[in-house]
C-alpha cells in the first residue's frame, strides 16, 4: 500500500497545487514542496528499513510488493513493486524534484499553479515508470509522463519552445507506441502461466522468450528505451526540448526522464530477451560508443550553453547504453552509478544555466566571458560541476565511468579504448563551456548579484551527493547487487562467462 | 416478345442521352419523361405490370410534374440555355465520359461473363402477388417507409417555407 | 608516529576548504599564515614520520595504513589506504620541505594580488593532490591525485584568467595531459581485467607470478602506463604543454612545473617498476624516451629569449634524464637525481622570479643585464643553482646526480654506449644554455633598474634552496670517491625485489675516466657559453643569422615544430568537423521527414476542392477501382 | 413464351446507370444533377425488377417501390434546397456552392 | 403479432410514438422547450423498452428483422448518442433565428433508421434504415438555413448519397439477381452452396462495399466529410460522426459475425487498402488545418481506418476491438463536437483555431472537456481512447497483420501533431481577447460532464465493459 501512496502523493499535490494556483502563487510553491517532501520521506523511510542502513540488503530481491486486479481479462493488474534498483531511482527522482521545486523559487511567474501540478504530475509518473511491475500498467505511466512535460516545455519554455515540445513528445510518443505493440506481442505470443494472457513482468521473467518474435519484441522495446536514453540515432529531440524547457523541467528532464530509458533497458530488455540481446549486443554497444563520440564533438561546437550541456549528457548516456550491453557484473554497477551521477551533475549544471539566464538574459557563450569577475561563486560552482561532467576521479562520474569501461573492456576491447577517447572529448567541451563563459577579458561592465543562499544550498546538496558517490559508492553499489545478480543470472549467455574476473556466482 | 424488349431498351438508352445532352432544361425533362415511359413498357415486358404503371403514374408523373413545377417557379428562361451552352465545352466532357465508359464496360463484363446461369420461364408476376408480399412478408418494411416519407415531408417543409421575419440570412448579417 | 601519516595530505586540504569557504573574508596575513602554514605542519609531520621510519624501520621497509574500503565489486576492492616506503618518504618529503619554502616565497611575490585567497587555496590543493599520488598505495587512488594535480597545475597556469593566452595555455596543458591519463586508464583496464587488482604491491606479485619475464601482455601494461607518465612529466611526444605552462606564476612553475609534478611520470615508474623489469622493450623505450627527450630539450633551451622558457625546457631534459636513468634501471640514481633537480630547478625557478619581480614583470633576458651588482643575493644563489645544473664537478650536487645516471647509462647492462654519448652530450648543452642564460641576464650592460629589492621572505627560501643544492650532493658519493651511499642504501630498501645490481657491475676504474669526461665537458660547456655571450656576443648573432643557422634558429625555438604539427593533424580537423556537423546532419534527416509529410499535406488539400461533381468523380473512381481489384485480382 | 432477356435487362440498367451518372459528372446545373440521380436510381430499380423477373419472385417489385419512395422523398427534400439555393445565390450552378474547401 | 412480437417490437414503437407525439406538439402550439423535454423523455423511454425487449430477445421477425443482445446493444448504443446530440441542440438551436421544433422530429426519425439498420437481417430493411437515417440527416445538416453553408452542406450531402445509394441498391441488385434471396442468412448459405457465377456476386459485393464506404467516409469516397461536418451545425456534425457510422459498424459487424470471418483474398486486399489509405489521408490532411471542425473531420476519417484495422485482422479479440473502440471513439467525438456547438454564439460557430487561443484559461471547463477529448482521440492513457487503441494493437498481434500494425503506430504519431497543435493553442500563454465565446447553459455542461466521466472511465476502469462485451456480444 505504501508503494500506492509513494506514487500518488506527488499527484494529490499538484492537484491541489493547481487548485490553490488561482489564489496564491507561493502558497501552491510550498505545497507542492510539501508533498515531494512527504514523499521523501516516505521513501527514505524505505530505503532505511530495508536497506538496513549499512546499505546491504537481504539475499530476497523484492522489497515491497503490492498488487491489485485492474483488468482480469488480460491479466493486467496494478502491480507495483520495489528492489534496489528501483529504491535508487525513487530516490534520485524525489531528491531532483525537490530541487526542482526549488530552482524555479523565483523563476516561474505566471500560472504558477498548473506549473506546479505539471510538475507533480511528471514526477508521479516518473515513480509510476519505476515501480510498476506489470508491462501495461508500465506503458500506461510512461505515457503518462509525457503530456504534462509537453505542457512544461510548451508554456513556461523560451523562444522557439513550440517546436521543441512538438519534436520531444513526437519522438517519445512515436517510440512508445512501436513498445507498446511489442509489448502486446510479448503478452500474446507468450505461453504465459496457463490462465490464458497476461502482462505480469514475474511470467515473463520465469520464461524468458526465444526465436525471431523475441528479437523483434526486443527491437521494439530497445527502440523505445533508446529515443529515452537518447542513443545515437534517436538523439536530436533532447538538445531542442533541453534547450527551450525551464529549469526545473531541464532538470528533471535531464535528471529523470533519461534515466527511465535506462532504467527500462535493464528492467526489460536484459532479463527478458536473453539470446536476442546477446546478438545484439555489438550493434548496441557501438551505437553506444558512436553516441559518446558524436555528440561530444557536437556539444564542443555549440554557442548556446544549455545546448552544450544537453549533449553532454547524450555523451554520458552512450556510456550507459555501452555499460548495459556489456552486460558483465562491473558494468551494469557502473551504469546504475552513472545514473545517478549524471542526474547529479546535469541537473546541477542545468540549474546554474537556469540561474545564470535569470541574471544574463542569455545563454549564448558569445556574449558572455570573464564573469569570474562579476560572479566568483558561479565560477566556482560551474567549474565543479564541468569537473564532474568530465569525469574527475574523486566525484561519481569517474567511479561510474572507470566500472563502465572495465566492465565493457571484458567484453569489447577495441570498442572501449574508442570509447576512453570520450574522456578526452569531455575533457575539451567542458574546458571550452568555462573557457568561454568564466574566463577570458570581460564584455560588460554591469555588476551582477552573485548564487543567493537558496542557490549556494541546492548546488551544496549536488556537490555533496557527488562527493559522496565518488569516495564513497558502496552503499549505492550494495543496494543494486541482488536486482544486477538476478539481471545477470536471467540473462545467464555467454556474456557471463566474461564475469572470470568478478568472480559471481552464476 | 424480345423485339419489343430490345425496341424500348433502344428508345431508353436514346432518351437518356438526350436528356444528360439537352441544353434547355424543359427539353431535357420531357426527353426524361419519354425515358420513363420507355423503362415502364421495358417492366411490362418483362412481366411486371404493377410496376410498369407504378412507374408511369409516380416516377414520370409526380417526379416529373415537381420539376417541371421548380422550373416554372424559377422561371428558367432561354438565359439559362445560352449559360448552359459555354458550360458544356466538349473538354468538359472526355474525362468523364471515359470515367462512365470504363464503368459500363465493367459491368458489361460482370452481366456476361461466365455462362448465364438457367434463366426462368418468362412468367408474369401479377399485383396480387406483389400485394401479398407487401402486406405479409415486408409489412414491417411498408411502415418504415412509411416514417421515411414522413421524415421526408417534414424536412422538404422545414427548408421549402418563406423565412420567418427574424431570419435575415447570414450573408446579410456579415 | 607512523600512523600520523594519513594527516600528512589532510593538514593541506583542510587549509585549501578554510581558503576556499573563508577566502574572502579572513585578512590576507592570515590568509598567508593558513595557506603557507598548512604547508608547513605537513612538512613537520613527514620530517617526524621520517624520523620514527629511519631510526626504526617498520617490518619490510614499508608501512601501510587503510581508512576506508572505496568500492568492493567482485574481486575487486580498491581501499583509500596510504602506503609508505624509502620512495614514498623521499617524494613526500621533498613534496612538503620544498612546497612549504614555495609558499613561503610567494607570500610576498603574490603580496600585491588580487586573488591571493584563490591562488593559496589552489596551491594547497596541489600539495594534497600531489601527496594523495605521492602515499597511495593502490593505483586508482593514485589516479585521483595524479588528475588532481593536472586539475590544480590547468587552475594555476590559468590564475590570470583575464589574459586569453594564459587560458589557452592552462587549456593546453590540461588537454594534453588528459591525453596521458587517457592511455593510462586504459592501462589500469588491462591491469584490472588481467590481473584482477591495482593494489600496487598485489599487483606486483601477481604479474611476476602470472606473466613472467619478456611477456607481450607486461609489454603493453608497461607502455601504456609509460603513455601516462610521459603525458604528465612532458617527456617526448606529450611535452608542447610545459613551455606554455609558463605563462602561470613564477611560484606555480616552481613548484608545479619543476620540483613536484612533472615528476610525477618519473615516481610512477619508479614505483611500478618491478612491472617494467617485466619487459626489456619497455625499459628500452623508456630510455629512448628519456635519451630523445633531453638532446630535444637541450636545443630547444639553447636560443630562448624568455628566461622561464629556458628553464622550463631544461626541466624537460634534466627529466629526460630521470627517465634515462629508469630506462636503464638506475633506479636509486634517478630518484636522486630528481631530490637534487628539485632543490636547484626550484632555486632557479625562484630566483628568475626574484629578478621578474624586481624588474617588474620583465621576462625577457635581453631586456635584463648587469644584475649581478643591482641584486647580489639572487645573484650568487642564481649562479649556486645554475653551477648544480650544469654540473660543475666535485662542488654542486648536480653532478654528482647527473654523473651517477652518465655513468649508470653506459654501465648496465639495460644501458649503451650510444644512451651514454646522448646524455653526454646532452651535459655540454646544458652547461651552455645555463651559463649562456647567467651571462645574458646577470652580466654585460644594464639596459634595465631595479625599482625594489626582494624582501627577506624571497630571499630566505633562496639561500636555503642554494644550500641545499650544494650540500645535497654529498650523501651520495660515486664508489671511486669516498663510500658515503647513505642515499642508495635507503632507496634499496623500496628497490631491494630488483636487485640493485646495477651499481657494482663495471670495475672502478672505468668510471672514474667517465667522470672526468663529464667534468671535462660541462666546463668546456661554461667556456664556450662565455666566449659566444659575453667576449663577443657579436659572434652569436652572426651564426644565427646564417640562413640554416636563422631556419634551425626557429625550429628550436618553436619546439622542434611539435606544436605546428599537433595544431595542423588534431586540433584544426576536429574544429573543422565540429563546425561542419554544429547543426546535426541527423536532425536534418528527421526534419526533411518532417518537410516531406507537411508537403504530402498540402498537395491533398487541394483534392478537397468544394465541388459536388469532383468529389463524384472520385466515388466513381472509387468503385470502379474496387470493381477492378474484386473482379480481375 | 421464350425466355427472358434478363441480361439484357441487366446491360440496359448499367447502361441507364452509367449515362446517369455521366449526367451527374458532367452537368453544373442543379437541375440536372438532381434529373440525374432520378436515372441513376430508376436504372437500379430496374436491375431489382430483373433480378425479381428471373427468380420469378415479387421481392424485386417490392423493393421497387420501396426504391420510389426513397427517390420521391429525395427529389422532394432536393428541390426545396434547390429552391434555398437559388434564392440565396441567385444561379443554379453547383460549382456555386463550393465555398468550403482545403 | 404475437406478445413476443410485440415486446421485441418495443423499442421501435416508442420511438414511433414519440414521433407522432412530436408531431401533435408541434401542430398544437409550437414550443421549443416542451418539444426538446418530450424527445429526451421519449429516448429515456426507448432505452428503457430495450431492456423490456431484451426480456424476449432473441427474436426474429422473419424476415426482415432481428432482435438480440448485438442490436439491442446497438440500438441503446444509438439512442445513447442521440441523447446528447438532442441536450445540445437545444442549446444550440435557441441561439439560431428560425424555427427549432422540427429538428427533434427529424433527429427521431434518424435515430429509427438507425435502430432498423442496426437490427436488419435483410436487404428491404438495410436499404429502408439506411435511406431513412439519410434522408433526416439532409435535413438536419441543412437545417439552419440561414448560413449559406448549411444549405450548400446539405445539397452536397443529398446528390453524394444519392449517388452512393443507388451504387448500392445496384450492387443489391446484382447480389440478388445471382443468389435469389435477399436475407442475409440465405447470401450467405448461397455464397457457399457456389452454383453461382463468381463475377456477378463480386460485382455485387464491389458496388454494396462503394454504399458502405461512402457511409463510414472510407477513403476514395471520404471527400464530402470535411465540407458537410464544416456546413452542419455542430450537434448535426457530432451526430453524423457518430450514430450514422456507429449504424454502418454495426451492420458490417454483423456480417462479419454471421459469416464473413473468412472473408476472400481479393476483398481483403481492397479493405486493407481502403483502411491504409483512409489513415494516412485523414491524418495528413488534418495536419496543418486551421479550422477545428475540419481537424475533427478528417481525425473521424483516420479513426474509421484504424477500426478497419481490427476487422482485417480477424483475430478471437477483433469483435471486442470493434466494439470497444466503437464506444469510446463515438464518446469522444460527441464530446469535442459537444464542444464547439456549446461554445456557439448568436452570429454562428466559432470554428477557426486562432478564436480559440488560450481557451483553456477562460472557459477552463470547455477547455478541459476539449483537451480530454483530443487527448482520448490522440489514444493518450487515462483516456478510453488510449485502451482503444491497445485494443486495436491486441486484435492486429492476435490476426499477426504486422503491416497493419506499423502503418497504425506511425498515422497515431502523425496524429499527435495536429492533436497538440490544437491542445497547445488551447493553452497558449498570449489570449485573443475579441474572441466572444457564448455563456456554458447548464445542459451543454451536465452532458460535456457525464461524456468527460464516460471517457475518462472507460479509460481508467475498461475492466467491467470489457466482461460485458465479452459475454454478450460474441
Amino acid at each position: 500500500m505504501t508503494l500506492v501512496l509513494l506514487v500518488f502523493i506527488p499527484l494529490a499535490g499538484g492537484l491541489i497545487a493547481g487548485w490553490m494556483g488561482g489564489k496564491d502563487s507561493t502558497a501552491c510553491r510550498w505545497i507542492s514542496l510539501g508533498a515531494l517532501g512527504l514523499d521523501a520521506l516516505l521513501a527514505l523511510g524505505l530505503a532505511f528499513h530495508y536497506l538496513g542502513g549499512s546499505g546491504n540488503p537481504g539475499d530476497s530481491r523484492w522489497f515491497i510488493e503490492w498488487s491489485q486486479p485492474w483488468i482480469p481479462q488480460f491479466g493486467i493488474s496494478f502491480h507495483f513493486a520495489m528492489d534496489g534498483l528501483s529504491l535508487v531511482m525513487v530516490l534520485l527522482t524525489l531528491f531532483l524534484g525537490l530541487i526542482g521545486v526549488g530552482a524555479s523559487w523565483t523563476e516561474i511567474q505566471e500560472r504558477v499553479g498548473f506549473f506546479h501540478f505539471n510538475f507533480l504530475w511528471i514526477l508521479s509518473g516518473v515513480l509510476g515508470v519505476f515501480l510498476a511491475m506489470d508491462l501495461f500498467l508500465f506503458f500506461f505511466f510512461w505515457e503518462v509522463m509525457l503530456v504534462p512535460m509537453y505542457l512544461l516545455i510548451r508554456i513556461w519554455g523560451h523562444e522557439n519552445r513550440r517546436y521543441a515540445a512538438v519534436k520531444f513528445f513526437l519522438f517519445t510518443q512515436a517510440s512508445g507506441l512501436l513498445m507498446l505493440i511489442s509489448i502486446v506481442a510479448l503478452a500474446l505470443l507468450h505461453p504465459g502461466n496457463g490462465q490464458g494472457v497476461t502482462f505480469d513482468y514475474n511470467v515473463f521473467l520465469q520464461n524468458p522468450l526465444h526465436g525471431p518474435a523475441a528479437k523483434w519484441i526486443m527491437l521494439g522495446f530497445f527502440v523505445a528505451f533508446a529515443t529515452k536514453l537518447p542513443a545515437f540515432p534517436f538523439h536530436p529531440w533532447l538538445a531542442d526540448a533541453h534547450t527551450e524547457a525551464p529549469t526545473a523541467g531541464s532538470i528533471i528532464l535531464a535528471g529523470i526522464l533519461l534515466k527511465t530509458g535506462a532504467y527500462g533497458m535493464l528492467r526489460f530488455i536484459l532479463p527478458l530477451f536473453p539470446t536476442a540481446v546477446h546478438e545484439f549486443s555489438t550493434t548496441a554497444m557501438i551505437l553506444g560508443v558512436i553516441g559518446i563520440l558524436y555528440a561530444a564533438i557536437l556539444a564542443f561546437a555549440q554557442d548556446d550553453m544549455k545546448r552544450l550541456v544537453a549533449y553532454t549528457s547524450v555523451s554520458h548516456m552512450g556510456f550507459v547504453l555501452l555499460g548495459i550491453f556489456a552486460g558483465t557484473d562491473f558494468a551494469l554497477k557502473g551504469v546504475v552509478i552513472q545514473m545517478i551521477c549524471h542526474g547529479l551533475s546535469a541537473g546541477a549544471q542545468f540549474m546554474l544555466v537556469g540561474a545564470l539566464y535569470e541574471r544574463i538574459h542569455t545563454r549564448d557563450m558569445r556574449k558572455m566571458g570573464g564573469l569570474w569577475d562579476a560572479i566568483p561563486g558561479f565560477g566556482v560552482a560551474t567549474m565543479f560541476f564541468a569537473m564532474a561532467s568530465l569525469g574527475l576521479p574523486g566525484l561519481g562520474n569517474f567511479v561510474a565511468e572507470f566500472m563502465i569501461l572495465v566492465g565493457s573492456f571484458q567484453v569489447a576491447p577495441k570498442l572501449t579504448i574508442l570509447a576512453t577517447l570520450g574522456l578526452i572529448a569531455a575533457t575539451l567541451y567542458s574546458l571550452r563551456l568555462i573557457r568561454r563563459a568564466f574566463h577570458g577579458p570581460r564584455q560588460d561592465e554591469k555588476a551582477y548579484p552573485d548564487l543567493t543562499l537558496r542557490e549556494r544550498a541546492l548546488n551544496g546538496a549536488f556537490a555533496l551527493g557527488l562527493i559522496w558517490l565518488g569516495v564513497y559508492p558502496q552503499p549505492a553499489i550494495n543496494a543494486v547487487t541482488p536486482t544486477l545478480k538476478s539481471i545477470q543470472s536471467s540473462a545467464a549467455t555467454p556474456m557471463a562467462e566474461h564475469n572470470a574476473i568478478s568472480g559471481e556466482s552464476q | 416478345m424480345t423485339f419489343a424488349f430490345y425496341l424500348f431498351s433502344c428508345i431508353a438508352i436514346l432518351a437518356t442521352a438526350m436528356v444528360v445532352t439537352s441544353r434547355h432544361p424543359v427539353h431535357g425533362l420531357l426527353y426524361l419523361v419519354v425515358s420513363f415511359l420507355a423503362v415502364a413498357s421495358v417492366f411490362y415486358v418483362l412481366g411486371a405490370p404493377f410496376i410498369a404503371l407504378l412507374e408511369v403514374i409516380v416516377y414520370a408523373g409526380a417526379i416529373m410534374v415537381l420539376f417541371v413545377f421548380m422550373i416554372m417557379m424559377l422561371n428558367l428562361g432561354p438565359n439559362v440555355a445560352s449559360e448552359e451552352s459555354q458550360f458544356l465545352r466538349p473538354s468538359v466532357w472526355v474525362g468523364p465520359s471515359l470515367l462512365c465508359l470504363v464503368l459500363f464496360v465493367e459491368m458489361i463484363y460482370v452481366v456476361v461473363s461466365g455462362e448465364p446461369s438457367a434463366t426462368a420461364a418468362a412468367s408474369e408476376i401479377d399485383p396480387k402477388q406483389v400485394g401479398v408480399a407487401l402486406i405479409g412478408k415486408y409489412y414491417l418494411a411498408v411502415e418504415f417507409a412509411s416514417m421515411l416519407l414522413l421524415a421526408g415531408i417534414v424536412a422538404a417543409y422545414h427548408l421549402g417555407k418563406r423565412s420567418l421575419p427574424d431570419e435575415t440570412t447570414e450573408e446579410a448579417i456579415q | 608516529m607512523l600512523n600520523l601519516l594519513w594527516t600528512i595530505p589532510v593538514f593541506p586540504f583542510l587549509g585549501f576548504l578554510i581558503l576556499l569557504f573563508f577566502g574572502e573574508r579572513l585578512p590576507r596575513k592570515i590568509l598567508a599564515l593558513v595557506g603557507a602554514g598548512s604547508v608547513g605542519v605537513s612538512a613537520a609531520v613527514t620530517s617526524l614520520v621520517a624520523y620514527a621510519f629511519i631510526t626504526n624501520p617498520p617490518e619490510g621497509h614499508a608501512f601501510h595504513q587503510v581508512l576506508w574500503t572505496w568500492i568492493s565489486v567482485g574481486d575487486f576492492h580498491p581501499q583509500i589506504a596510504f602506503y609508505l616506503d624509502a620512495l614514498a618518504l623521499v617524494m613526500a618529503g621533498v613534496v612538503t620541505g620544498v612546497g612549504f619554502l614555495i609558499h613561503v616565497y610567494s607570500i610576498e611575490y603574490m603580496g600585491t594580488d588580487k586573488d591571493f585567497a584563490r591562488f593559496f587555496a589552489c596551491m594547497n590543493l596541489f600539495v594534497f593532490a600531489m601527496l594523495v599520488l605521492v602515499l597511495a598505495d593502490n593505483l586508482l587512488l593514485l589516479y585521483i591525485g595524479w588528475e588532481g594535480v593536472g586539475l590544480c597545475s590547468y587552475l594555476l597556469i590559468g590564475f590570470w584568467y583575464r589574459e586569453p593566452a594564459n587560458c589557452t595555455a592552462a587549456q593546453k596543458a590540461f588537454i594534453v595531459t588528459r591525453v596521458g591519463d587517457t592511455v593510462m586508464a586504459i592501462g589500469f583496464f588491462l591491469l584490472v581485467v588481467q590481473l584482477g587488482t591495482l593494489d600496487v604491491q598485489g599487483l606486483m606479485e601477481r604479474a611476476q607470478s602470472e606473466w613472467g619475464p619478456a611477456s607481450g601482455m607486461a609489454t603493453l601494461a608497461a607502455l601504456l602506463l609509460l603513455g601516462g607518465a610521459v603525458g604528465k612529466s612532458g617527456q617526448l611526444p606529450l611535452q608542447t604543454w610545459l613551455p606554455d605552462a609558463m605563462a602561470g606564476p613564477t611560484p606555480v612553475s616552481a613548484l608545479i612545473h619543476a620540483a613536484t609534478m612533472v615528476t610525477a611520470g618519473v615516481y610512477l615508474i619508479a614505483r611500478t617498476h618491478v612491472l617494467f623489469e617485466l619487459s626489456s622493450t619497455a625499459m628500452m623505450a623508456v630510455a629512448v624516451v628519456g635519451c630523445l627527450t633531453l638532446l630535444l630539450a637541450g636545443f630547444s633551451a639553447l636560443v630562448q629569449t624568455d628566461i622561464k622558457r629556458v628553464l622550463a625546457y631544461s626541466t624537460i631534459s634534466q627529466i629526460g634524464y630521470m627517465f634515462l636513468a629508469l630506462g636503464v634501471g638506475a633506479w636509486s640514481a634517478a630518484m636522486f637525481h630528481f631530490m637534487t633537480h628539485a632543490f636547484f630547478k626550484a632555486l632557479l625557478f625562484l630566483a628568475a622570479g626574484g629578478v621578474i619581480h624586481a624588474l617588474h614583470d620583465e621576462q625577457n633576458m635581453f631586456k635584463m643585464g648587469g644584475l649581478w651588482k643591482q641584486l647580489p643575493v639572487v645573484f650568487w644563489t642564481f649562479l649556486i643553482g645554475s653551477a648544480a645544473l650544469a654540473g660543475i664537478p666535485l662542488i654542486d650536487a648536480g653532478f654528482y646526480s647527473k654523473d651517477a645516471i652518465l655513468w649508470a647509462a653506459y654501465s648496465s647492462e639495460h644501458g649503451s654506449f650510444l644512451l651514454w654519448l646522448g646524455a653526454w652530450i646532452g651535459a655540454i648543452m646544458t652547461s651552455i644554455y645555463t651559463f649562456r642564460m647567467v651571462f645574458i641576464s646577470f652580466f654585460g650592460e644594464a639596459k634595465n633598474h631595479v625599482h625594489h629589492k626582494p624582501g627577506l621572505t624571497i630571499l630566505i627560501p633562496l639561500i636555503i634552496l642554494a644550500a641545499l643544492s650544494l650540500v645535497a650532493g654529498f650523501i651520495e658519493l660515486p664508489h671511486n670517491m669516498g663510500h658515503i651511499q647513505m642515499f642508495s642504501h635507503f632507496m634499496g630498501t623500496a628497490f631491494e625485489s630488483a636487485g640493485e645490481h646495477a651499481q657494482t657491475m663495471a670495475e672502478p676504474g672505468g668510471e672514474a675516466m667517465f667522470q672526468i669526461l663529464a667534468g671535462v665537458g660541462s666546463l668546456a660547456g661554461v667556456l664556450i657559453a662565455w666566449w659566444f655571450f659575453l667576449k663577443n656576443p657579436a659572434s652569436a648573432d652572426s651564426l644565427a643569422s646564417t640562413p640554416t643557422g636563422s631556419r634551425l634558429h626557429h625550429f628550436w625555438k618553436s619546439g622542434w615544430g611539435f606544436d605546428a604539427f599537433y595544431d595542423k593533424v588534431f586540433v584544426q580537423p576536429f574544429r573543422w568537423i565540429s563546425e561542419v556537423n554544429k547543426a546535426d546532419i541527423v536532425d536534418g534527416f528527421y526534419s526533411a521527414i518532417a518537410g516531406a509529410t507537411q508537403l504530402t499535406h498540402s498537395v491533398l488539400s487541394l483534392t478537397q476542392t468544394g465541388r459536388v461533381r469532383w468529389y463524384a468523380a472520385w466515388v466513381t473512381v472509387g468503385s470502379v477501382m474496387i470493381l477492378g481489384a474484386l473482379l480481375f485480382k | 413464351m421464350t425466355v427472358l432477356p434478363v441480361n439484357g435487362g441487366l446491360v440496359l440498367a448499367a447502361g441507364l446507370f452509367a449515362i446517369g451518372l455521366l449526367g451527374v459528372l458532367v452537368r453544373r446545373n442543379l437541375l440536372y444533377t438532381l434529373m440525374c440521380v432520378e436515372i441513376m436510381m430508376n436504372a437500379a430499380g430496374l436491375a431489382f425488377v430483373v433480378a425479381g423477373a428471373k427468380w420469378g419472385q415479387p421481392d424485386g417489385q417490392v423493393f421497387f417501390i420501396f426504391i420510389l419512395t426513397v427517390a420521391a422523398a429525395e427529389v422532394a427534400v432536393g428541390l426545396a434546397l434547390v429552391n434555398q439555393i437559388y434564392r440565396r445565390f441567385h444561379t443554379l450552378d453547383n460549382d456555386s456552392t463550393s465555398s468550403m474547401r482545403g | 403479432m404475437t406478445s413476443t412480437d410485440f415486446l421485441s417490437l418495443l423499442p421501435f414503437i416508442v420511438l414511433s410514438v414519440l414521433i407522432l407525439a412530436l408531431m401533435g406538439e408541434i401542430s398544437y402550439r409550437r414550443d421549443h422547450a416542451l418539444v426538446a423535454w418530450t424527445t429526451l423523455g421519449g429516448f429515456l423511454a426507448t432505452l428503457v423498452s430495450v431492456l423490456v425487449a431484451s426480456q424476449a430477445s432473441p427474436h426474429t421477425q422473419e424476415p426482415l428483422l432481428v432482435v438480440d443482445g448485438f442490436g439491442l446493444f446497438f440500438i441503446a448504443l444509438l439512442v445513447l448518442a442521440s441523447l446528447p446530440v438532442a441536450a445540445l441542440a437545444k442549446d444550440y438551436l435557441e441561439k439560431r433565428p428560425g424555427y427549432r421544433e422540427e429538428f427533434y422530429m427529424l433527429l427521431c426519425t434518424a435515430t429509427l433508421g438507425g435502430m432498423i439498420l442496426v437490427s436488419a437481417i435483410h436487404f428491404a430493411t438495410v436499404f429502408i434504415g439506411l435511406e431513412l437515417l439519410t434522408l433526416s440527416l439532409f435535413g438536419m445538416i441543412a437545417y439552419t438555413r440561414t448560413s449559406g453553408r448549411s444549405i450548400e452542406a446539405g445539397i452536397k450531402y443529398l446528390v453524394l448519397a444519392a449517388i452512393s445509394s443507388s451504387f448500392l441498391i445496384f450492387g443489391l441488385a446484382l447480389i440478388y439477381f445471382e443468389l435469389g434471396g435477399m436475407g442475409f442468412a440465405e447470401v450467405l448459405e448461397a455464397v457457399k452452396g457456389g452454383d453461382h457465377r463468381e463475377t456477378v456476386l463480386l460485382a455485387g459485393l464491389a458496388l454494396t462495399l462503394v454504399g458502405a464506404g461512402f457511409k463510414l467516409a472510407l477513403v476514395p469516397f471520404h471527400m464530402w466529410t470535411p465540407d458537410i461536418y464544416e456546413g452542419a451545425p455542430a450537434p448535426v456534425t457530432a451526430y453524423i460522426a457518430t450514430a450514422s457510422k456507429g449504424a454502418m459498424t454495426a451492420v458490417l459487424l454483423r456480417l462479419y459475425l454471421m459469416g464473413g470471418k473468412e472473408m476472400p483474398t481479393g476483398l481483403w486486399i481492397a479493405l486493407a487498402l481502403i483502411a491504409v489509405a483512409s489513415m494516412f489521408a485523414g491524418n495528413l490532411l488534418a495536419l496543418l488545418q486551421e479550422n477545428i471542425k475540419r481537424i475533427l473531420a478528417y481525425s473521424s476519417i483516420s479513426h474509421l481506418g484504424y477500426l478497419l484495422v481490427a476487422f482485417l485482422a480477424g483475430g478471437t479479440y477483433a469483435v471486442e476491438a470493434v466494439v470497444y473502440y466503437l464506444v469510446a471513439y463515438m464518446a469522444t467525438s460527441l464530446g469535442a463536437f459537444g464542444v464547439v456547438s456549446v461554445l456557439a454564439n448568436k452570429s454562428g460557430e466559432i470554428e477557426e483555431l486562432d478564436d480559440y487561443r488560450g481557451l483553456g484559461w477562460r472557459h477552463p471547463f470547455q477547455g478541459g472537456v476539449l483537451t480530454a477529448m483530443l487527448l482520448s482521440l490522440a489514444g493518450i492513457p487515462l483516456t478510453a481512447g488510449f485502451v482503444g487503441k491497445f485494443y486495436l494493437v491486441a486484435a492486429g498481434v492476435d490476426g499477426s497483420t504486422w503491416w497493419l500494425l506499423f502503418f497504425l503506430v506511425l498515422n497515431s504519431a502523425i496524429g499527435l501533431y495536429y492533436y497538440l497543435r490544437v491542445v497547445a493553442t488551447l493553452y497558449d500563454v498570449n489570449q485573443k481577447e475579441e474572441s466572444t465565446f457564448s455563456p456554458l447553459a447548464l445542459s451543454g455542461g451536465v452532458v460535456l460532464a457525464i461524456l468527460t466521466l464516460v471517457v475518462i472511465g472507460f479509460g481508467v476502469l475498461p475492466g467491467p465493459f470489457i466482461a460485458w462485451i465479452r459475454d454478450h456480444l460474441t
